[in-house]
């Protein structure tokens, strides 16, 4: 098997979860990782789905190096990246790139269009400066705004021409891999479409790969090659796009799906309507963490904690209703 | 909440400790005591011999654990320049801050809360003019000087109340105002500006769409959460208060704290400039550890919170 | 007759209590002459009249004929607020308690040095014995020098302890201690006994402090105080509020200094030059200060330290002297300072202080300042809280070769300030010093210590007002303390409150006639 | 141009320009004496004459020529201030904030002390450790504000840190001091320039009071506050000494007030609780 | 039918009179919401949805907005012609409505139950204990748990969807005529979206009120609602039954809008999109103002605001395109 380009090996993240100010006193711990494991292929997406809440923004910051694991490894093409070195993190940085999701809070708002863009290259002394002003206006069209552009600052765009610089900049550094936690969420549903179809062009393009994070299953679907469905820390189902799509298998995804609101009022889902509320991370259930919520509960649930099992070929499920494929 | 109060009070600890540590080596920088108290021919002798009198002539750091030791059993020692224990002399002068100082709070409230909320609800309206304009001149005029004019005016010129010093009701009128308007108008702007972002606030439509009146929208849902930030800033004021307090007190011979303080630093009372700094401090934490209670309970977000 | 009859309350307003301590012992400012006068007599008192001293509670006093032991007569028929009598054990007593070495009395030291023992002759005697002759004993047992003749009740503080007399001391004053509030006020009773210093007109005193000025005249404006104590920059506040000014002549003077001049390393320093320092005075319009500065209220400088009232002092020649030599002369000046080489002024650091209570001095040496730099000289002029100007004074680094202000006390005997400033060994030294083995005292300093010994000596009233006038001579002729003005003590005084009232000559302090003030009703002023 | 506060730029602008050309606006000297002239009034009231416009103080120095050079040395005060008070907040608060942790626990408690602590006091001590002076007053009044600035500062940037472009600094490579420099500073400069403004008043205030207690800006160098502090007895006899400057703060503080408080709308209206 | 109709709105213009200009938030917006019928309002941030909402209730911003002409009658009766006074009797009682984001829309400091306790005294008013059962039960109705608890909870304590279901209960409890629901969902989690959904559905056909429901998901316009109005810059563009108009959608814009929506069935194509951004609200269009972004436009377009035409069973869009030729 070839070194997929982003390895994530049993990847946990416990926020201590403290009161105080002084004397902090521990007040347990919220597992908003709690070994998760996923890989990324070059050129690929992986769309990350589920609940607010569940992990999803922490996993991408892990993978970020926004911040340090409790437990397990993050590998880029085989090189763990938590205890790098200086010199070897700024390739890092280089390789790995970020699109938030709120466009009015991604781009410094006192920095010009151009400066915000060419920062990562500015700060890893990529070239001379007329190099990187090249590298600004081929970047500003590649993503479909004018090259005068850059002397502008970012209060004279729309959300999704923020989206479009925010990709521009995360482009810069000619990433193989790019974070893209919910970077439509904030969009009107016209402009998303826009930016969905941007960011298709540019995979194809320069063979980037995307960690795509989102609520929206439909995005997903439109987008990933691969899904991974997060439910309170941990991913319960884990398969190519179509697959899952096609035979969705956990009880949390089968909810998750029911729950998107078919477009036309004559198409009707056969609604999983979940009881309570989600879980409190700081106390997870024991067992499956879904059991309080699960329609299909059974005595087990509450004991054991299912693995995640091959149900299919490259489908992988965590539920103790999918004994083995 | 508990935890809350107990962590107020573990801080303040701290606080003092690292104040009293200050102020006693800062105030042995500013020259012996000696050097006041002897008359203007007094010799070298005269001097050493009071300078022994009064136990300075330890080396410094002895002084200064000779003080800790006392302190942590009570006694904060005699002053200099009155020879009684200094414990004795703030207590008998805390009683007379303690009566201006709330006075001028109450004032200050009761202005600035009607003030400060009106001129929120009438933006750029009248009441809103007039009380910035009060609240400028709350900031820009000096308190002393505030205190002359209004002695003058309504002692002097007018008679209607007494200059100075303690005594009966009217007495309290005009200290209280002069201490109290740099409160009105640091409240009054404060409630004001609250109060704007307030009735932006998505609650405050929410009452409005349920059908409640202006008044209990304003009085009701606005207020309380109008004095969150005052509360917040509490802090500040009362670095503030206790300047007013030396001020007001000078100028209206009020024997107060804040007097003595300013006293114990000019005589270089070291046994007193500690004594009244330390509890000066604590006084200022209690006061803290209240209004921290009273946020508490304005805001369940706090009270209820482990 | 029933206006005779106490009544009323007198209100007194000052702006400093210093320590408001009431133990003699333990107050060692000024400001006892406002509060621990009403209560307590002096074994010596005042010359009402010309200032300067009095019987007291001794009748009278002489010098043995070796001139080594004072005895004192005491008044017959006093007694204290317990009502025991005042006997000469008393006077044994309190001069002990003074000189003990818990006293921190201004000059328990000095009487310490100067009392090898005290014995009771009788009840209504008592001998000091000295060591050396001490002329000028007497009075410093008067309040009009100095507070260390003060009497305290043997009886009483034995009996009670010290701690308890602290709390509510008792004296043999017309005014009987009622309570202390630290900062803030003294109150008292008057006697309802004739006292030899005279019946209160009032039945109580309460002696307030109020440190602002505008507050206190706002005070006697309103009728809150009756009596306030001012600086001279109120004076037109006073008078424009149709209140009563009192002025107490010759209450003090103000001197600047000029420091280490002496001193080999400040041999460069313009003001080593006497030309220089004569052109400083020279370049001092007096009369300016004393019309505009003091408004009025205040007159032309005796010598350095010495009044009209001043003891053994030709007064007459040093009026006509100081008229000439304190001059207004400013080409003169310029004229100095071009021969001594300097035609173009210097740089002289100056610095001011003002004690507390004499905001005025600010002002004076501001005037100064100006006068100074009016001439060409380049004035560094720093204000220094009195609390750190006294430190300074000690060190003297940094006032070395420059000008300072200062004010002192108006005192009938001008020696001690005349050793406190100029001796070898003293604190100020101005002439030279012999400490820490640095020989600095050269021919003038030497023969100012020899001559100052001899004023303290000397018996013969002749060879001592000899010797003092030569040493007058001697530092007025060196123009390094150069008095400015003498001033006087100021006070507004409600005249619906109280009568017309003399105050004593060169005491600013109304402790001493509190008891004499009538009320408005008795006596008018006119 | 048409939006910009006009009333209180004129305001600012006479008070920068009397500081600034003091010396040629008159002839007379704000500290050489003329006591012959002293106490006339200004040239309206009676005895008063247009050779002193604002009349003359005790000394016989022209109050006006005084307030010229006053404005002067209340500017210096003001600019020192603030530029240390507010730079030394400025900077702790940036740090604190961005830095957090233990570190922000014990600085935010240091400014906890040195809000809720008389700062007053410690002016006066240092007056009479440092003596008097220019210097003395601008420590001690930055003492008073550095611990403000550093609260507000801190708060902004905790905000600021929160949004989305500075996690992304650090995803392109930045040094947290960079994020600082460049993400962070820039971004709570605006809270900062309304805090100074608004704290205009603040110092000129406090210098007046620290005039007061005798620990101010020593004679003879006019301030304003000295002035109002020197003139606060007279306010019966001779008004114009405490007034005329009094007024002159009151006129500054409001200009910079309401400039400040049109810079905060015009920046940041979410900063209106300052 | 038309005796159904409880809310008729009729040519709403809705102005912001800011320094830099006028903002025609709403700009002649005319529905009408018959008794138990929901009313989607649907279209891109900004629009003007929740303006109209607000008109609605007479709660726009003091000093900044204003509604200049229009009527809006209640149950036959034009409520911008009421005084304050039975405005605020209408408010709650007789239209009610739910807000975006549950976070904020209640007050920190009061106990939901405080909360929900004063809009009861105020339309029903009553002995306390009457009141108290009564918010009781409008907590159970919105199948909170342990309402009995919860009333004396504070709104940190529980989570955005009790807070949000908090929020319904408050604007059911008073059994209105009208609810009007601004993005009541927009800040829950599909799942939870889900349940408060089907509650409000299940309410509504309870208690047979009208909902105007805005929101800018066409899935949540699908499930919840019976008509469907499409807003555009400051104006309705079409409005219709929904099947209808999600069937045959006759504006571009709304066209475009649909189109534009990923769909959960299909993959990896590319999506429709709608080149441009809206126009400015102060500086409208003199035509048709989704002209400048429209595939179809016309010359006429550009000149005149084209009128509405009905496409048949009350469904009607206004676009030149649909004008028969005479
Ligand atoms: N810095 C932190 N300190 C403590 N807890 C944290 C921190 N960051 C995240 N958490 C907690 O970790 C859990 C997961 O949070 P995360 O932001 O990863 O969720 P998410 O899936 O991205 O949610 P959303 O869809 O709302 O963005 C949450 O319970 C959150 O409260
Ligand atoms: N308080 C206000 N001051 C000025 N303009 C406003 C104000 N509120 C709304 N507007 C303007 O009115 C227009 C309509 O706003 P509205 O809030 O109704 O949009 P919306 O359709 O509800 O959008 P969203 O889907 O984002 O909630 C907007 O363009 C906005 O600029
Ligand atoms: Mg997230
Ligand atoms: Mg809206």
């Amino acid at each position: 098997m070839t070194e997929p380009l982003l390895r994530v090996e049993n990847l946990r993240k416990y926020f201590a979860h403290t009161k105080g100010i002084l004397a902090a006193k521990n007040m347990g711990q919220v597992k908003a990782v709690d070994d998760i494991n996923f890989t990324i292929a070059t050129g690929e997406t992986l769309g990350l789905v589920g609940e607010s809440g569940c992990g999803k923004t922490t996993t991408s910051k892990l993978i970020l190096h926004l911040e340090n694991p409790t437990s397990g490894k993050v590998l880029l093409q085989g090189k763990p990246i938590h205890g790098m070195e200086r010199e070897a993190l700024r390739d890092y940085r280089a390789d790995v790139q970020a699109v938030f999701q709120d466009p009015w809070s991604s781009l410094n708002p006192r920095m010009t269009i151009g400066k915000i863009i060419s920062e990562s290259l500015t700060v890893t002394k990529w070239g001379k400066r007329a190099e990187i002003e090249e590298r600004v206006r081929d970047l500003l069209i590649e993503v479909g705004l004018r090259p005068e552009h850059a002397q502008q600052y970012p209060h004279e765009f729309s959300g999704g021409q923020r989206q479009r610089i925010a990709l521009a900049s995360a482009l810069a550094s000619k990433p193989k891999l790019i974070v893209l936690d919910e970077p439509v969420s904030a969009l009107d549903v016209s402009i998303r479409a826009q930016i969905l179809n941007l960011l298709k062009d540019i995979q194809e393009r320069e063979n980037v790969a995307y960690l795509l994070i989102a609520h929206n299953l439909a995005t997903v679907r439109h987008m990933a090659h691969q899904t991974a469905v997060m439910y309170l820390g941990q991913i319960v189902e884990y398969a190519p796009t179509k697959s899952l799509f096609d035979d969705v298998q956990h009880p949390y995804t089968k909810a998750l799906f029911s729950a998107v609101l078919p477009d036309h009022p004559d198409l009707q889902n056969d609604e999983i309507v979940l009881a309570g509320e989600v879980p409190s991370p700081l106390d997870p259930p024991s067992g499956c963490r879904f059991h309080t919520r699960c329609p299909f509960v059974m005595p087990e649930c509450s004991q054991e904690e299912p693995p995640l099992r091959e149900t299919k070929p490259g489908h992988l499920v965590a539920c103790h209703l999918y004994p083995t494929a | 909440m508990r935890r809350y109060i107990l962590q107020r009070l573990w801080q303040g600890v701290i606080l003092l400790i690292l104040v009293t540590t200050i102020v006693f080596f800062l105030g042995r920088l500013t020259g012996n005591p000696a050097d006041l108290m002897l008359p203007e021919d007094a010799t070298e002798e005269d001097r050493q011999a009071l300078i022994e009198t009064l136990g300075l002539d330890a080396p410094i750091h002895e002084q200064f654990i000779i003080f800790i030791s006392n302190a942590v059993r009570g006694d904060l020692g005699d002053s200099h320049r009155y020879r009684t224990p200094v414990v004795e002399i703030f207590f008998s002068r805390l009683p007379n801050t303690l009566m201006i100082v709330p006075a001028a709070m109450i004032l200050a409230i009761l202005m600035a809360v009607p003030l400060g909320i009106l001129s929120a609800l009438r933006r750029g309206g009248l009441i809103d003019k007039f009380s910035g304009t009060i609240a400028v001149l709350g900031i820009a005029t000096p308190n002393f000087w505030l205190g002359m004019v209004l002695i003058y005016v309504f002692s002097v010129q007018l008679g209607w109340l007494p200059s100075a010093r303690m005594g009966g009701f009217e007495h309290y009128v005009l200290p209280t105002i002069t201490l109290g308007t740099f409160l009105v108008a640091g409240f009054m702007r404060l409630i004001r500006s609250s109060m704007l972002d307030i009735l932006d606030s998505e609650f405050v439509k929410l009452a409005r769409i349920k059908g409640m009146s202006e008044t209990t929208v304003v009085w009701k849902h606005c207020l309380r959460n109008a004095l969150i930030p005052v509360l917040t800033l509490w802090g500040v004021f009362m670095g503030g208060l206790v300047t007013g307090a030396i001020v007001t007190e000078t100028v209206f011979a009020w024997p107060g704290i804040g007097r003595l303080t300013y006293e114990a630093v000019i005589f270089r009372d070291y046994p007193l400039l500690q004594a009244v700094i330390l509890m000066d401090a604590l006084l200022i934490l209690l006061i803290n550890l209240m209004v921290d209670i009273l946020y508490a309970y304005i805001d369940p977000r706090i009270r209820l919170a482990e | 007759p029933a206006s005779a009859a106490q009544k009323g309350t007198l209100v007194v307003a000052l702006d400093s209590l210093g320590g408001q301590n009431m133990d003699p012992i333990l107050e060692g400012r000024a400001s006892h002459a406002h509060f621990q006068a009403p209560m307590y007599d002096s074994l010596v008192g005042f010359n009402f009249e010309k200032g300067g001293i009095g019987p007291g509670v001794a009748e009278r006093w002489e010098l043995a004929k070796d001139g080594l032991s004072w005895t004192f007569f005491i008044r017959k028929g006093q007694k204290w607020h317990n009502g025991d009598p005042l006997t000469a054990h008393d006077v044994k007593f309190s001069l002990e308690r003074t000189m003990s070495k818990e006293s921190v009395a201004s000059r328990s030291a000095a009487l310490r040095r100067n009392v090898k023992n005290i014995e009771v002759i009788d009840d209504h005697t008592v001998r000091v014995n000295t060591n050396g002759v001490q002329v000028h004993f007497p009075a410093s047992m008067s309040r009009a020098v100095f507070q260390e003749g003060q009497m305290m009740p043997k009886k009483y503080i034995e009996k009670v302890g010290a701690a308890e007399f602290r709390k509510n001391p008792i004296g043999s004053g017309p005014w009987k201690f009622v309570k202390s509030v630290p900062g803030d006020r003294v109150e008292y009773e008057a006697v309802d006994y004739p006292h030899w210093r005279g019946k209160p007109n009032f039945k109580r005193m309460v002696i307030l402090l109020v440190p602002e000025e505008s507050t206190r005249v706002a005070m006697v404006r309103t009728g809150e105080a009756a009596i306030a104590s001012i600086s001279p920059e109120a004076i037109k506040e006073v008078e424009a509020a149709k209140l009563k000014m009192i002025s107490v002549p010759a209450t003090m003077q103000a001197v600047y200094y000029l420091w280490g001049t002496y001193r080999p390393d400040q041999k460069d320093n313009p003001v080593a030059d006497i030309r220089v320092r004569q052109a400083l005075s020279m370049a001092i319009d007096r009369q300016q200060i004393i019309d505009h500065v003091m408004n009025g209220k205040a007159s032309w400088p005796m010598p350095f330290a010495t009044f009209g009232y001043s003891v053994d002092t030709d007064t007459e020649r040093w009026r006509e002297w100081t008229r000439k030599a304190f001059r207004y002369d400013p080409k003169r000046a310029k004229e100095l300072l071009t021969e001594a080489g300097y035609p173009n002024g210097f740089d002289l650091k100056f610095a001011n202080t003002a004690l507390p209570g004499t905001p005025y001095m600010v002002q004076i040496g501001l005037t100064v300042a100006d006068f100074w730099s009016k001439i060409g000289v380049n004035i560094k002029y720093k204000h220094y809280e009195w609390g750190a100007f006294r430190a300074l004074r000690r060190g003297q680094k940094e006032l070395k070769g420059a000008a300072s202000m200062y004010r002192t006390a108006g005192r009938p005997i001008a020696v001690a300030r005349y050793t406190s400033g100029f001796m070898s060994k003293s604190l100020s030294h101005l002439f030279g010093n012999t400490k820490k083995g640095m020989n600095l005292c050269d021919e003038l300093c030497q023969s100012f210590d020899k001559l100052s010994l001899e004023v303290i000596q000397a018996r013969d009233p002749d060879v001592r007002a000899e010797r003092t006038n030569r040493m007058i001579e001697m530092v007025a002729n060196s123009w390094v303390a150069v008095p400015i003005i003498e001033g006087m003590g100021y006070w507004a005084i409600n005249p619906k409150i109280v009568g017309a009232f003399n105050p004593i000559p060169g005491r600013h302090e109304f402790g001493d006639v509190f008891e004499r003030m009538p009320r408005a009703d008795q006596k008018a002023w006119r | 141009m048409r939006n910009l506060p006009w009333i209180p730029l004129t305001i600012i602008s006479v008070m920068l320009f009397m500081g600034i050309f003091a010396p040629f606006l008159t002839s007379y000297s704000p500290i050489d004496q003329s006591l012959p002239d002293k106490l006339l009034p200004p040239f309206w009231e009676e005895g008063g004459s247009i050779k002193h416009l604002f009349g003359t103080d005790i000394f016989g120095r022209d109050v006006l020529t005084r307030l010229y050079h006053g404005a002067r040395v209340s500017l210096i005060v003001t600019a020192l201030a603030l530029l240390v008070g507010g730079g030394v907040g400025l900077v702790i608060g940036i740090v604190s904030g961005y830095v957090g942790g233990r570190l922000d626990s014990l600085l935010m408690r240091i400014v906890d002390a040195a809000l809720a602590f008389p700062t007053i006091l410690f002016a006066l001590l240092l007056a009479v450790t440092m003596g008097q002076g220019l210097r003395t007053i601008v420590i001690a009044i930055s003492l008073l504000l550095w611990a403000r600035f550093a609260r507000v500062v801190r708060g902004e940037v905790l905000a600021v840190k929160e949004r989305d472009y500075v996690a992304l600094a650090k995803v392109h490579g930045c040094s947290p001091a960079r994020i600082m420099a460049t993400h962070i500073l820039p971004n709570v400069l605006n809270t900062f320039m309304v805090l100074l403004t608004l704290h205009v008043g603040v110092v000129i205030v406090a210098e007046a009071s620290l005039s007061f207690l005798g620990a101010g800006i020593p004679p003879p160098t006019p301030s304003w506050g000295l002035m109002v502090a020197e003139g606060r007895g007279k306010i019966s006899s001779a008004w114009w000494l405490s007034l005329i400057p009094g007024v002159a703060i009151t006129l500054v503080v409001l200009a910079f007030n309401l400039f400040g408080d049109w810079l905060r709308d015009r920046l940041d209206p979410k900063l209106r609780q300052l | 039918m038309s005796d159904d109709i409880v809310l008729d709105v009729h040519d709403l213009h809705t102005h912001f009179f800011l320094r830099r200009g006028v903002v025609k938030a709403v700009d002649g917006v005319s529905f009408s919401l018959r008794r138990g019928e929901v009313l989607g309002l649907v279209g891109e941030s900004g629009c003007g949805k929740s303006v109209t909402a607000l008109s609605l209730l007479r709660l726009l911003p003091k000093g900044a907005a204003r509604t200049v002409q229009g009527e809006i009658e209640l149950e036959g009766e034009d409520i911008l012609k009421t005084s304050d006074r039975e405005m605020r009797q209408i408010r709650g009682r007789k239209i009610a409505m739910i807000l975006q984001d549950p976070q904020t829309s209640l007050n920190p400091v009061f106990s939901i139950g405080n909360q929900l306790r004063e809009t009861i005294a105020k339309h029903f008013p009553g002995p306390g204990g009457t009141v108290t059962q009564r918010a009781i039960e409008a907590l159970r109705n919105v199948r909170l748990a342990a309402p009995e608890q919860r009333m004396d909870q504070y709104p940190h304590q529980l989570s955005g969807g009790m807070k949000q279901r908090v929020v319904g209960a408050i604007a059911i409890s008073c059994e209105p005529l009208v609810m009007i629901a601004d993005e009541p969902t927009t800040a829950l989690d599909v799942t939870i979206q889900l349940q408060y959904l089907n509650l409000l559905k299940e309410l509504q056909e309870a208690s047979n009120m009208a909902i105007l429901f805005i929101t800018h998901d066409f899935g949540v316009v699908a499930k919840m609602c019976d008509h469907v109005a499409v807003m555009y810059a400051g104006r309705i563009v079409e409005r219709g039954p929904v099947r209808q108009v999600f069937d045959n959608p006759t504006h571009p814009y709304t066209q475009a809008l649909i189109a534009s929506v990923p769909k959960m069935g299909d993959q990896r194509g590319r999506l429709h999109t709608i080149e441009g951004q809206p126009p400015e609200f102060s500086d409208l269009p003199v035509g048709c103002r989704f002209a400048p972004r429209c595939a179809f436009v016309e010359d006429k377009c550009l000149s005149t605001y084209p009128t509405d035409f009905s496409v048949g069973n009350g469904h009607t869009s206004a676009c030149w395109k649909l004008e028969k030729p005479e």
